[in-house]
């Protein structure tokens, strides 16, 4: 057990907060698409920097770094208050995934402009009636010559204006049960039969969209993984889904807990023994949540499996981060009801933590059923 | 002991339900919010009931009803969301209506019973709803004094709170303006406290029966999710929560009129117990709702950021539970309290 | 709304209030066996002032006291610190199940000497194959000639020593569904065929037993409610359970908090805030509790079904027991945690309320099913 | 950045987990507890192994290892359950170890690690864990500043605790008795407090396994308990608290010999997350086992009453974040910490 960083990984950090020095991120621009621009304007510095894909094989442009090496820049990410670059989705999912099932010719196609954000990917799997069962969804491809011709509806497909691809899983078998007739597409989103209607969350913002999608046309050659086999690749973007980001969100929670102190202090609220309590409670998880993401790294490292603490890192932070806000609005009462206020914003945006990326429930179930074996009810799934 | 209200009780509540289902459903309550702008016929309308003031002496132009009558229709009005000024109306006519000096209750009961002016109760540190167009501030002072302020006596400066189906405002009044509340301060607030918690409850029963519909009627791997536990235990909670803070509140809104030695205690009690059933609920029905429930169009956040705001009004669980504790505290040392 | 008592209801509680200043409880013996001659003849004395079976019809012997008289005389029995009667299964249970499904005879013979403690009654319904699941016991009874032959074990059996009869149900036909072949039987505890070992709990304390029933013997007339209909008369007990009841456990939960309180005072620790800040927070539970309590039966008094505040007391109760005994053992520290101290008792007695008399689980279940109408779970029941 | 053990420290985990299991089986700390009299075998075969000298130096006639492969063991002995002087004895050896002065290390530490004495530490106030037969007692009294004391030095009052796996006692010295350790009391406590979390973590560790075992086969309504949501996601729950214990307890082990300075804080954490999740975790074994977990036949209630009394043994988890919230504000206010 050793809990400092090795050698090469504080060469890596080291490294990493040099070129941030150097390539300090700024100030993100007000309003969504200035905002946006200016993240793919800072993914692609990254790029230049070598930043981009830090996990990614070298031979794609990446740093072949260890899982602990990413988990470290999405921390100085969030130590350096930058944002995420713009094509994160591609970054972390599109990317990977299409390394494991991509034909040469997709790699050669799809990875560089991932990297260097010149393509923006969003995912489609979620629909308005499949939430957290996948196997139900509806959207379906038929065969159309050397086409498929999508017609359905996806729902949470956050960035979705801004992308060039989408990961797109529908139905193509209607014979076959549930998860077996679903296969895996690469879609062009500039195309008629794309159609996105932003969906705007209870914060007011759009943060994610609606698709709707009739008679869209794919070539047959963007077909990923095989036909029929979507969900075994579906599961394989779910799986990279929060491997780095985790740390990226352990590190602003981290953040937002320690102005939230700074703000008790000056207010000399610290010194209300209720107050103290509850910020020693934070705090205390706070800290679970960074050393089990740093254990659950350890797992993978060395056995190449998640361990049962990757599966509690979403729930753990999730559970924290609605804590932080609804104590932070108790802490500080009005400014923190403000529309405008940071917290404000958080006690709003907090709620779809334990939904968004899986909800706690269905996280339970995967905890329950495959972490520790326990049998699956009749009717229910995970 | 008789829990349940009387014949004329039940009537009110039913009269609330219907009239409110239809002048303001959720569509109406989205219209408000989204316009930033009151129905200014659903007020007229609540006007003409009485409703404003149901709980004001019938020599000041009320009804001269009680507490409880109050509670019903603010219970009520919290189920509808109704976006109107009732509710800082009749907090600030309960604060006067026990605590104002002759002159004040005389000034200002007769124009909040008829509707002709709104008023409102809020902390100098806090959120005031409606206060940019109250005629009467009853300002709460750090040291628990409260004053009785024209509007022209006060800085109102509108905020947008979290919750657009209210208006609020920050309140500043310099010490040398308005006139402290004749009597007792606390009682005046105490009344005040009973109808934001009855509000609370009303807004939990709401977001109750909303995520019940839904998860009977949404399915996931082939069956309505209310029937797995993870989804049903939780509306079971939501349950167990909304009868716990109801049965405080009622507590306190007859404590309010029939004993009000009790009062302190049981609207402590109330708003307690409201303000952590409220919020609870409401997340609850959230996160019952899915990714559904955390869009701007489906109804479900309104009630959270409508009980959020009305958990902190007038002291949140935290202070409730200090002041529960000093009241236990001073019973055992009489002398001490 | 009056939340004050009825002029017949403050009577009531005035007359059972003088009668308790001169029929002084006193202190009960230690000892099991002292302890329980010593609430026998406590029943006695209450029998022969009239309050034994206060909820009885007075044609039984009873005073035929509304629920709220019926709460009144166990708030009041709490509050003079005296214990339940010892045949309280016989009171509350075996009485008014026997009024219901009982033949002539059977009220004849039975009733009389429960009142009078005279015959002690125990409750054969759990097995431990089916603790939840009433439906799923596997005790049999065969007929033979005019007597019927049961076979099999009982759990969680309280008072199984001190009885002369026990409520039992038992299987009596093997080829319908599950709770169709039950019936009810009035087994008289005084047989060969019946063997008690009590059953320890983590206090220590045997409070409960388990029954070995081998061809105990039971005649035909002791069938209660008809051959086959045990289901029905079942749930007529469970339904009896704790109506009044409930109102001794909320006020023991109270004496309980205001002992605490007034520990704390005299320890100085009222003035910390956490401390407050809980002891708020219990204050403010056991409240919700009584007054809930209260609503639930206007509720029953007015429209006679318990309305949805009947199935949340237990839960509220045992959470807040337990929270309370918890916090008690943060707040005394060592000595809350040595045995013979009342508190270390509560810290580990506790524990079961959530589970005994249906657990929390089984409380939800019902509450979701049969208040809020939810669906039930293929392979699932409450 | 590496949370696995070295081959060396999964040797001595699993060496422990077998040992235990014969040596120290559920069966046997049953007889141990009903008979109230540890097994003299099993504390023999400790001593031989060297355990409770493990972490004391070398030069005192230990194995010279450390804070970790220290948790190892503690944790380890928590899963079995053991009844036995090891967590005692190892804790004042800890305490000693690193504030003792020359003169105490050289006095009690040998005849610690070489088993010929077991000793303790504990608060004044407080459970002080097998005292009666403790040769040397550290206590530390309200000002946190800790005493060490020869046996015959303290008045030693045997209690039952509600853990009778353990012994316990009250003690009781004069201020002039016993001598104040050389060193830093602070860090000698937090040491002692990380293996008291590591014990805590062993217990939650087999309630979380005998209840999986337990909900995989008991069958309600035809179907095993553990399929239903309100006992699997129970499940996960004490997973969740178990492995968050256990991240924060590793991280103190670690800390205390690899980054001292981060000691305080890591200990109080560890302590905090092990005492909640120790409770939580093994109060929820007994409720899912149902009527069986709260009988005296079934095993999972001494867990429930270890972790009880472990919960409260160098500071409970409210103590430790106080402390944690003035670690914390000392950072903003370096000049006033």
């Amino acid at each position: 057990m050793d809990l400092t960083f090795s050698d090469s990984e504080a060469a890596f950090r080291d490294e990493l907060r040099a070129w941030f020095e150097i390539n300090d991120p700024g100030t993100m621009p007000t309003g969504d698409d200035a905002a946006y621009a200016w993240r793919r304007d800072w993914q692609r510095r990254l790029a230049e920097g070598g930043w981009a894909g830090v996990h990614w094989p070298r031979e794609y442009g990446g740093r072949n770094a260890t899982m602990t090496e990413s988990a470290i820049f999405f921390e100085e990410l969030g130590r350096a208050r930058a944002p995420l670059p713009a094509n994160v989705l591609g970054l972390l999912l599109a990317g990977p995934t299409i390394m494991t099932y991509g034909t040469d010719e997709q790699k050669e196609r799809y990875l560089s402009p991932i990297l260097t954000a010149d393509e923006i990917w969003c995912q489609g799997f979620s629909e308005p009636d499949a939430g957290s069962d996948l196997a139900a969804l509806k959207t379906k491809a038929v065969k159309d010559g050397d086409d498929w011709v999508i017609t359905g509806q996806k729902v949470w497909t956050s960035g979705a204006q801004y992308s060039k691809w989408c990961m797109l899983v529908a139905r193509t078998d209607l014979d076959v049960p549930k998860h077996k007739g679903l296969t895996y597409f690469l879609m062009d989103m500039e195309q008629e039969g794309v159609q996105i209607r932003p969906l705007v969350q209870i914060t007011g913002e759009p943060e994610f969209n609606e698709l709707f999608i009739e008679g869209a046309r794919v070539p047959d050659e963007n077909v990923l993984g095989g036909v029929g086999n979507g969900w075994r690749v579906a599961l394989t973007t779910l799986m990279n889904e929060r491997s780095g980001l985790a740390f990226f969100l352990q590190v602003r929670l981290r953040q937002l807990l320690d102005e939230l102190i700074e703000e008790a202090a000056e207010r000399g609220l610290l010194d209300d023994p209720v107050v103290a309590d509850r910020i020693g409670y934070l705090h205390m998880k706070a800290e679970i949540l960074r050393l089990t993401a740093y254990r659950g790294l350890t797992t993978i490292e060395k056995y190449g499996t998640p361990g049962p603490e990757g599966s509690l890192t979403k729930w753990m932070w999730s559970e924290t981060n609605q804590e932080l806000a609804q104590f932070a609005a108790d802490l500080l009462g009005a400014d923190a009801l403000t529309t405008g206020n940071r917290w404000a914003y958080e006690l709003l945006r907090s709620r779809g933590n334990t939904i968004e990326g899986g909800t706690t429930e269905i996280l339970k179930n995967i905890v329950a059923e495959r972490v520790l074996g326990l049998p699956r009810l009749k009717g229910a799934a995970a | 002991m008789n829990f349940d209200f009387t014949e004329d009780q039940q009537e009110i509540k039913k009269t609330a339900r219907d009239l409110l289902s239809s002048r303001s459903s959720l569509a109406k309550v989205r219209e408000a919010a989204e316009g930033k702008a009151y129905d200014p016929a659903l007020w007229s309308e609540l006007v003409e009931l009485g409703w404003p003031g149901i709980a004001i002496a019938e020599e000041h132009g009320g009804q001269g009803l009680g507490a409880v009558e109050l509670a019903i229709l603010s219970e009520e009005l919290g189920y509808a969301l109704a976006a109107s000024p009732f509710l800082a109306t009749v907090t600030a006519a309960e604060a006067i209506g026990i605590a104002g000096t002759p002159e004040q209750q005389a000034q200002w009961l007769p124009l909040l019973a008829s509707g002709e002016a709104t008023g409102t109760i809020g902390s100098a540190g806090g959120l005031v709803p409606d206060a940019d167009a109250a005629a009467v501030i009853v300002l709460i002072g750090e040291d628990g004094v409260a004053r009785v302020l024209a509007r022209a006596e006060a800085e109102v400066t509108p905020v947008d709170s979290i919750d657009p189906t209210r208006r609020a405002a920050r309140v500043y009044a310099p010490p040398t303006h308005g006139e402290a509340l004749g009597g007792d301060s606390a009682a005046a607030i105490d009344r005040a406290t009973v109808v934001v918690a009855a509000e609370l409850v009303g807004v939990a029963q709401r977001a109750l029966e909303m995520t019940l519909a839904y998860v009977k009627d949404r399915r996931q791997f082939d069956t309505p999710v209310g029937a797995y536990q993870a989804v049903s235990h939780k509306c079971a909670q939501m349950l167990k929560d909304t009868e716990g803070a109801r049965s405080a509140t009622y507590f306190a809104a007859w404590a309010a009129d029939a004993e009000p030695d009790r009062l302190p205690e049981a609207a402590s009690l109330a708003k307690a117990a409201a303000s952590d059933g409220g919020r609870d609920v409401t997340a609850s029905a959230i996160q019952a709702h899915g990714g559904i429930g955390f869009t701007w169009e489906a109804d479900v956040h309104w009630l959270y950021k409508r009980a959020q705001v009305d958990a902190a009004l007038l002291g949140g669980s935290g202070t409730h539970r200090a002041r529960l504790a000093r009241l236990l505290a001073a019973r055992l040392q009489p002398a001490a309290a």
